[in-house]
């Protein structure tokens, strides 16, 4: 009975989104202010990545919010499991896995912090090499459960790269250009040294992208276990 | 032809969106309730993106300043992966507390756990559990007839 | 430097700073730190008094307006922004090791969150702003480590994640037809919004902000929260968070969608929260639920004076959500020892006879009692009614007198409970020290508004001037620049 | 500074003297004191001439102050008189022994010291919104001392409290629709504004203030709450309450239907093709209250309920005259207000006095008690001929004005009515005064004392007020007259015997005076004819030739009036009671309803719900 009625409105909801759809336009939006960006971002910006563009400088204040979130999200998991219970009993995994993991954990860092610092030019940035660089410090952690990654130190990264985006905004904010505007010289269009701090506000972005996710991931791995 | 294809990524983000709503409201299972959680968020993104997709324009990447091309509208893209990471976020952490409830309760049954919740809610404000029909209404602010005739009050 | 920024950056930084001070034997410092970065917000937005003379924009980053987030400040968004972190310091969460330090923290980014969005002028960034006020709420929600907490704090995510959902799709809607976010930008392609998707966009909206803003049918996560959380974490939700909420849909409202539709379902949105909220209120037989559910009834008084048209309904509707704030959060603190079964509580005024005298004029305020403030928002609110005077506006009118009612019927319950001589087997507790004097602290707001009624008036009635300006909105964030259309 | 301020400053400093001085005797009597100080400085006003207070704010936008006219003028010597006795009475012993029991004597003498304040800021009140502000404050300061017995009352105050506030709320709702029509919140506009008002508003208005000052003034159906609340209070908070309290609902019928509204205006709101108008419907409701639980008083075993049952079915009186449309009902209407107030804080004393000499209120276990307590049975002898309106005390004659007008207005069926009223308050008084100081002593009544001086004095200085009054009415009238004048009705014409009309006049001193002059020739025939007596023991009882031991019950000490009651019992239905534990029935299972509804297994699926339907609403509007 339930289950009919939910789908019965489920079904009234598609429709009337399927009937909304119908009448978008698709294919040609607006861009009222997307045209604008193109025009504009190579010379307000200097990232060749409008992406970039848009979510550190035009939306700076979106990326913070969102940095904040991962951090709550991180900092509300600590709360609800506490502290990490020193890893769990299970017997390490084979030899395989774990030379894997060795093998991989350098690449892995290499991969994260080259998509981290090529954000503002390719597809990729921060968030993304932030979530590779938790992959590397969580496969070993996959490959011998007994371990734990030190909280101290992540806690210290964690706090310190989201730190460093704030201060960099309040930087920009006491030169007068007002909060997360960019700074320092463009650069040329293109090139790896460009688009001022935005390399920058992405290097703190990685690595509390990566510490937060290392963190939240360490926890509930270790955590797992002691389930009774 | 055209509208056609809008239609078909219309219903994907239509449909990811149900089939997500349609587990948060039917499933049972905690976990699942995650899972759905993060269909339906994948059904509001795919939207979302969709809102700036342009025919015949390349991404919002500038390879060659020369060339002057059409591109999407980056901001939704933005928008979009602001969203998932939000989203990440979120499911992270529902699964800290479906790991939490599974050691408190020993089920990963929303029912039962729901069940648990209130009955713990009332004894710990020590109210008897509202599952026992032994008192059929909570105190009443007006006395019952029945009670009110005392020393030969009657009310007319 | 008095830039509103640095009122949401601070608190985010705190956040931030807040677990790393803890482990480095700089304890003192970790003390110390939230206070005073939301003391120094307070201050911050201190400084912006100004903005009652003329409301300015802020364009982050330097972007002129429709590209970046433009931030807005004129009163209304001072008002709300400055009782985030003055609430947020009177409710501020114990300092008891590492749990205690996550809570902080917690509740700095909630504080920042919610300051963000009474400021912000960009609907996705409210969306940003409203989702890390969410998640910092889940953890608070949570954080009292009760098992019930857990699977209350699980069904709060769910639901208001669901919210989120139909929120994005809302925006995506909009963002479709307009192609822009800003809602300065937004309020000017108002007329190409007065369409189904437009409305549907706004139902979506409603339905997604309105989550945290305990609106009708999303808001059965109240009772449970309330009742699993610490006290202090439910006055913060159901006193502040709630009316952020509240104040995002207000903008979202006047700005982009000034339609009588739009404010039709709003009112009876808010009936049915009124009716919902009040009947559970008095069928409660625990304190915490039963403030839960009147404080649903209350804030469907705040949707239904909000959707009163024009400057009326603004003033009415501000007046409502800061009395509730104020009377609700204190109501919260109070039951903090006195939580629990109604009936547990016979005699409790014996044991803290401040903490009841408190209990009871928050209770009379809640009633509206004259002449207390209860009174004049309940005077606003019914006197914008009756002169609007359609039927549904009467049938409001008529739902929140019987609310009234009903209400005096369960809060009378609790307070003759209150003056009950004392049972000998169980003696009500004590009221902490601290409890009380953060409940004094607003008994004397209320005390001190009773008596300030003229002064507050003509402020609100600036404020309410410059907040339904929706041109001077426009025109103080393009300033002067030309509108892309 | 006028009178009236110096009054309210003076009604304001006593209550924190209370709180300070209750506990002392001496304190006590301070306060007392102060009672008459405020009722010298009321007759320092002249009542003809409306005073305003100095104290006036803007709030809102709206001028907000207070200004004391001939109607609150009447009301507020009534009230400030029927504390000041109520003070009295308690401040000697009556206090000492409930001190020592654990009544808050700063609560008692502080909650009546706000009552009276709250009742002045009502009666003086200068527009619609100090009209409220007193209006709860009246209520929510009754409720003070309504609580402070603690036990049964609390229940009977908390059922106080909700319909007090159901009250409340319709008198705000009346308030706003009335600045809603009228644009403002002054009692002028309205007056001005009334012929012109369209037929809905007016019926609104109207009814609306009509149902909240109803509840206040216990009119059926809103009449339950009153008894218990009036009844439980502590002795002297009883006797204030439950004489003047109520009587604040009849004020608020005063001023805004017949004063601001107009009675003319009232004869207008018609229904059913002009069949009857809501003058009609008032006069028949007022009629009902006068009957229903004057009968219901009757079956009462508690005097306190038995007096509070005929509170609720003398306001049935007051408004009954007062909605008469001629000067002799109206005029007879409120001086009832007075008449009553005077007998029903004697007789409520009375039975405290009682109370407090032996334990009980329960007329089946007094009796005999005219030997022990002589004062006492006398005052309520004054009391209850007042009650029942017999000559020479003053009840007569407001009650004689209410019926004399119906008849010669021509509403026959309304003067049976009150005549069935006056039957039941004359059966059930007797009652009171039978099962209380005649009949059988009780054995454990046998050392009962006199009440002491403190309780005995102010009785006996009423029951002085009531016969002057009730043989010299003219002293209350010429202020009733002023009074009417004030509401815009045509003044009674009076003099200081009772009252000179052509369709008949009513001279108290004539009648008086040949009431006693029948006495002293009945005396004297007795006397003068060798009427012996001889005195007994109140214990040397013989029934049907058997000496009756004293622990031997007479059948009529306990369940008085069997052999009517066993008549009338089928009528006793109960309706009201079932009415009321229906509504609450009702709003418990929406309650449970609404509490389902938020601890439902699935909020998600509400969620869905709500928004499907919102979006098709907002659709559909957008498309229609």
């Amino acid at each position: 009975m339930r289950s009919l009625a939910t789908l019965l409105f489920l079904g009234g909801l598609i429709f009337l989104l399927t009937v909304l759809t119908g009448n978008l336009p698709f294919g040609n939006p607006p861009m009222l202010v997307g045209d604008a960006i193109q025009k504009g971002a190579a010379d307000e910006v200097g990232a060749a990545n409008f992406v970039t563009a848009v979510v550190l400088a035009y939306r700076g204040l979106d990326t913070l919010g969102e940095l904040s979130i991962l951090f709550a999200a991180a900092t509300a998991g600590g709360l609800v499991l506490g502290a990490a219970h020193g890893g769990s009993h299970q017997r390490p995994a084979g030899f395989i896995l774990r030379a894997g993991a060795d093998l991989l954990f350098p690449l892995l860092l290499v991969v994260g912090l080259y998509i981290v610092m090529h954000g503002h030019l390719t597809p990729g940035g921060g968030f993304q090499g932030g979530v590779v660089l938790a992959a590397a410090f969580f496969l070993p952690l996959l490959a011998r459960p007994g371990e734990t990654l030190s909280h101290p130190w992540l806690s210290l990264v964690e706090g310190l790269a989201g730190t460093a985006f704030i201060v960099v905004g309040l930087i920009a904010l006491f030169q007068g250009h007002g909060f997360l505007a960019p700074m320092f010289d463009k650069g040329t269009l293109g090139e790896l040294v460009s688009s001022g701090s935005l390399p920058v506000l992405y290097l703190a972005v990685g690595l509390k992208v990566g510490s937060e996710l290392a963190s939240l991931l360490s926890r509930l791995a270790s955590d797992d276990e002691v389930a009774s | 032809m055209t509208t056609s294809i809008g239609f078909i990524f219309f219903i994907g983000a239509i449909g990811l969106g149900a089939i997500g709503i349609a587990g948060i409201v039917l499933a049972n299972h905690l976990f699942r309730l995650v899972l759905a959680l993060a269909i339906a968020e994948a059904g509001a993104n795919l939207l979302l993106i969709l809102a700036g997709y342009r025919w015949d324009a390349v991404a919002p990447i500038v390879s060659d300043p020369a060339v002057v091309q059409t591109m999407v509208d980056p901001v939704p893209q933005a928008m979009v992966l602001t969203a998932i990471v939000i989203g990440v976020g979120v499911q992270a952490l529902a699964l800290t507390l479906v790991i939490r409830i599974r050691q408190r309760y020993g089920t990963l049954d929303m029912q039962e756990a729901r069940q648990r919740m209130q009955d713990d809610l009332d004894a710990a404000a020590g109210i008897t559990p509202s599952r026992s029909r032994e008192r059929p209404a909570g105190g009443r602010p007006l006395p019952a007839p029945a009670a009110a005739v005392e020393a030969g009050v009657q009310h007319d | 430097m008095t830039d509103v920024t640095l009122a949401i950056a601070l608190p985010l930084l705190g956040a931030f700073l807040l677990p790393v001070t803890a482990r480095r034997g700089l304890h003192w410092f970790g003390a110390l730190l939230g206070p005073t970065v939301l003391a120094l917000s307070a201050l911050v937005l201190f400084g912006n008094a100004s903005v009652y003379e003329a409301p300015y924009a802020i364009a982050l980053g330097g972007f002129a307006p429709p590209l970046g987030i433009s931030l807005y400040v004129d009163p209304l968004a001072l008002l709300f922004a400055l009782t985030v972190p003055l609430t947020t310091l009177l409710l501020w969460p114990g300092d008891d090791g590492d749990a205690g330090i996550r809570r902080q923290s917690l509740t700095l980014l909630l504080a920042s969150a919610l300051t963000g969005l009474a400021l912000s002028g960009d609907l996705f960034n409210l969306y940003v702003f409203y989702e890390l006020a969410a998640v910092a709420s889940y953890g608070l929600a949570a954080g009292g480590g009760s098992s019930p907490g857990f699977v209350a704090a699980f069904r709060y995510l769910l639901i208001s994640a669901l919210g989120s959902v139909f929120g994005l799709m809302g925006i995506a809607l909009i963002y479709f037809q307009t192609g822009t976010l800003n809602l300065a930008h937004l309020a000017t392609l108002s007329e190409q919004l007065a369409n189904p998707q437009g409305l549907a966009a706004f139902a979506m909206l409603v339905i997604g902000f309105g989550v945290k803003a305990e609106l009708f049918p999303v808001n059965g996560w109240v009772p449970e929260v309330y009742g699993a959380a610490s006290k202090r974490v439910a006055a913060l939700l159901a006193g502040l968070a709630s009316k952020l909420a509240v104040l995002a849909i207000v903008r979202i409202l006047l700005l982009v969608f000034p339609h009588e539709e739009a404010r039709q379902l709003l009112l009876v949105l808010g009936i049915l929260g009124v009716i919902t909220g009040e009947l559970a209120a008095y069928q409660a037989r625990d304190i915490t639920r039963m403030l839960g559910w009147s404080s649903v009834g209350q804030l469907g008084v705040v949707f239904i004076a909000f959707s009163l048209p024009g400057k009326a309904g603004l003033i009415a509707g501000v007046t409502v959500a800061m009395h509730h704030l104020v009377v609700k959060s204190a109501l919260f603190l109070l039951a903090d020892r006195w939580g629990g079964a109604i009936a547990r509580l016979k005699g409790a005024a014996s044991s803290s006879r401040p903490g009841a005298a408190m209990f009871v004029l928050f209770s009379l305020s809640l009633l509206g009692l004259p002449p207390l403030p209860g009174f004049w928002s309940k005077f606003l609110v019914l006197g914008g009614l009756a002169d609007a005077g359609s039927t549904l506006q009467l049938a409001a009118m008529a739902i929140i007198l019987a609310g009234t009612v009903l209400e005096g019927a369960y809060l009378m319950r609790v307070i003759t409970t209150l003056y009950k001589p004392v049972d000998a087997k169980a003696m009500p507790q004590r009221q902490h020290p601290g409890n009380l004097f953060a409940s004094a602290m607003f008994a004397a707001v209320l005390l001190c508004s009773a008596v300030m009624v003229n002064p507050l008036w003509q402020g609100l009635n600036a404020m309410a001037e410059s907040g339904v300006d929706t041109k001077g909105y426009i025109e103080t964030v393009f300033d002067g620049k030309e509108i892309p259309r | 500074m006028n009178a009236f301020d110096l009054l309210m400053l003076v009604a304001t400093a006593a209550i924190p003297m209370s709180a300070l001085l209750a506990p002392i005797a001496f304190g006590r009597w301070l306060l007392v004191a102060a009672y008459a100080v405020e009722l010298g400085l009321l007759f320092m006003l002249t009542p003809g001439d409306a005073t305003r207070s100095a104290v006036a704010f803007q709030l809102l936008g709206n001028d907000v102050g207070w200004q004391l006219d001939a109607l609150g003028w009447f009301f507020a010597v009534i009230t400030v008189g029927a504390a000041g006795f109520s003070a009295a009475f308690a401040a000697g012993e009556w206090s000492a022994a409930n001190g020592r029991q654990g009544l808050s004597l700063r609560w008692l003498y502080g909650g009546l010291q706000i009552n009276v304040l709250a009742m002045l800021l009502l009666l003086s009140s200068a527009d619609f919104i100090s009209l409220f502000i007193g209006w709860e404050l009246t209520s929510w300061s009754g409720l003070i001392l309504m609580l402070l017995a603690g036990g049964q009352a609390i229940r009977a105050a908390l059922r106080y409290i909700v319909y007090a506030l159901a009250g409340g709320m319709a008198v705000f709702a009346g308030m706003l629709v009335t600045q809603a029509h009228v644009g403002s919140l002054q009692f002028a506009a309205l007056s001005a504004a009334a012929p012109n008002l369209p037929n809905t508003a007016l019926w609104s208005i109207t009814l609306l203030f009509v149902l909240g000052f109803a509840v206040k003034m216990a009119i059926l159906p809103f009449h339950l709450w009153q008894p218990p609340a009036y009844a439980y209070s502590p002795g002297p908070a009883s006797a204030f309450l439950g004489s003047i309290s109520a009587r604040m609902g009849l004020f608020g019928i005063a001023l805004v239907a017949i004063k601001l509204i107009g009675l003319g205006q009232l004869l207008t709101l018609s229904l059913w093709r002009d069949v009857v108008d809501l003058r009609d419907i008032l006069l028949w409701v007022a009629a009902l209250t006068a009957i229903l639980p004057t009968y219901v008083a009757m079956r009462q075993n508690d005097a306190r309920l038995l007096l509070s049952w005929h509170g609720v079915g003398q306001g049935g009186y007051m408004l009954l005259g007062l909605m008469i449309a001629d000067s002799l009902g109206n005029a007879g209407g409120l001086l009832h207000v007075f008449n009553y107030a005077s007998y029903q804080v004697i007789l409520l004393l009375a039975v405290f006095a009682v109370i407090h000499r032996t334990g009980t209120a329960d007329l089946n276990r007094l009796g005999g008690l005219v030997a022990r307590m002589p004062l006492t049975f006398l005052a309520m002898l004054v009391g209850i001929i007042g009650l029942a309106g017999l000559p020479p005390m003053n009840g007569f004659v407001s009650k004689w004005m209410i019926y004399r007008s119906l008849v010669s207005e021509g509403m026959p069926l309304l003067f049976v009515a009150t005549v069935i009223s006056t039957l039941g308050t004359v059966l059930s008084v007797y009652k009171l005064l039978h099962n209380t100081f005649l009949g059988q002593l009780r054995l454990e009544h046998v050392e009962v004392k006199e009440a002491p001086w403190s309780m005995t004095i102010p009785m006996l200085l009423l029951c002085v007020v009531v016969f002057v009054t009730g043989v010299a009415p003219g002293l209350v009238l010429s202020h009733v007259a002023s009074v009417q004048q004030a509401i815009g009705l045509e003044p009674v014409n009076y003099i200081l015997g009772g009252i000179e009309s052509p369709a008949g006049s009513l001279d108290m001193l004539w009648i008086s005076g040949i009431l006693f002059a029948g006495f002293g020739i009945g005396a004297l025939l007795f006397y003068g004819f060798g009427g012996r007596s001889k005195r007994v023991h109140q214990l040397d009882n013989y029934a049907g030739g058997h000496f009756l031991t004293a622990d031997v019950r007479y059948q009529y000490s306990d369940n008085f009036y069997a052999g009517l009651m066993h008549r009338i019992r089928p009528w006793y239905r109960n309706s009201f009671v079932w009415l009321e534990s229906s509504l609450v029935s009702a709003v418990g299972a929406a309650g449970m309803l609404a509490r389902g509804f938020f601890k439902q297994a699935n909020p998600a699926q509400w969620a869905l719900v709500g928004t499907t339907v919102v979006m098709t609403w907002m659709m559909w509007h957008a498309l229609g």
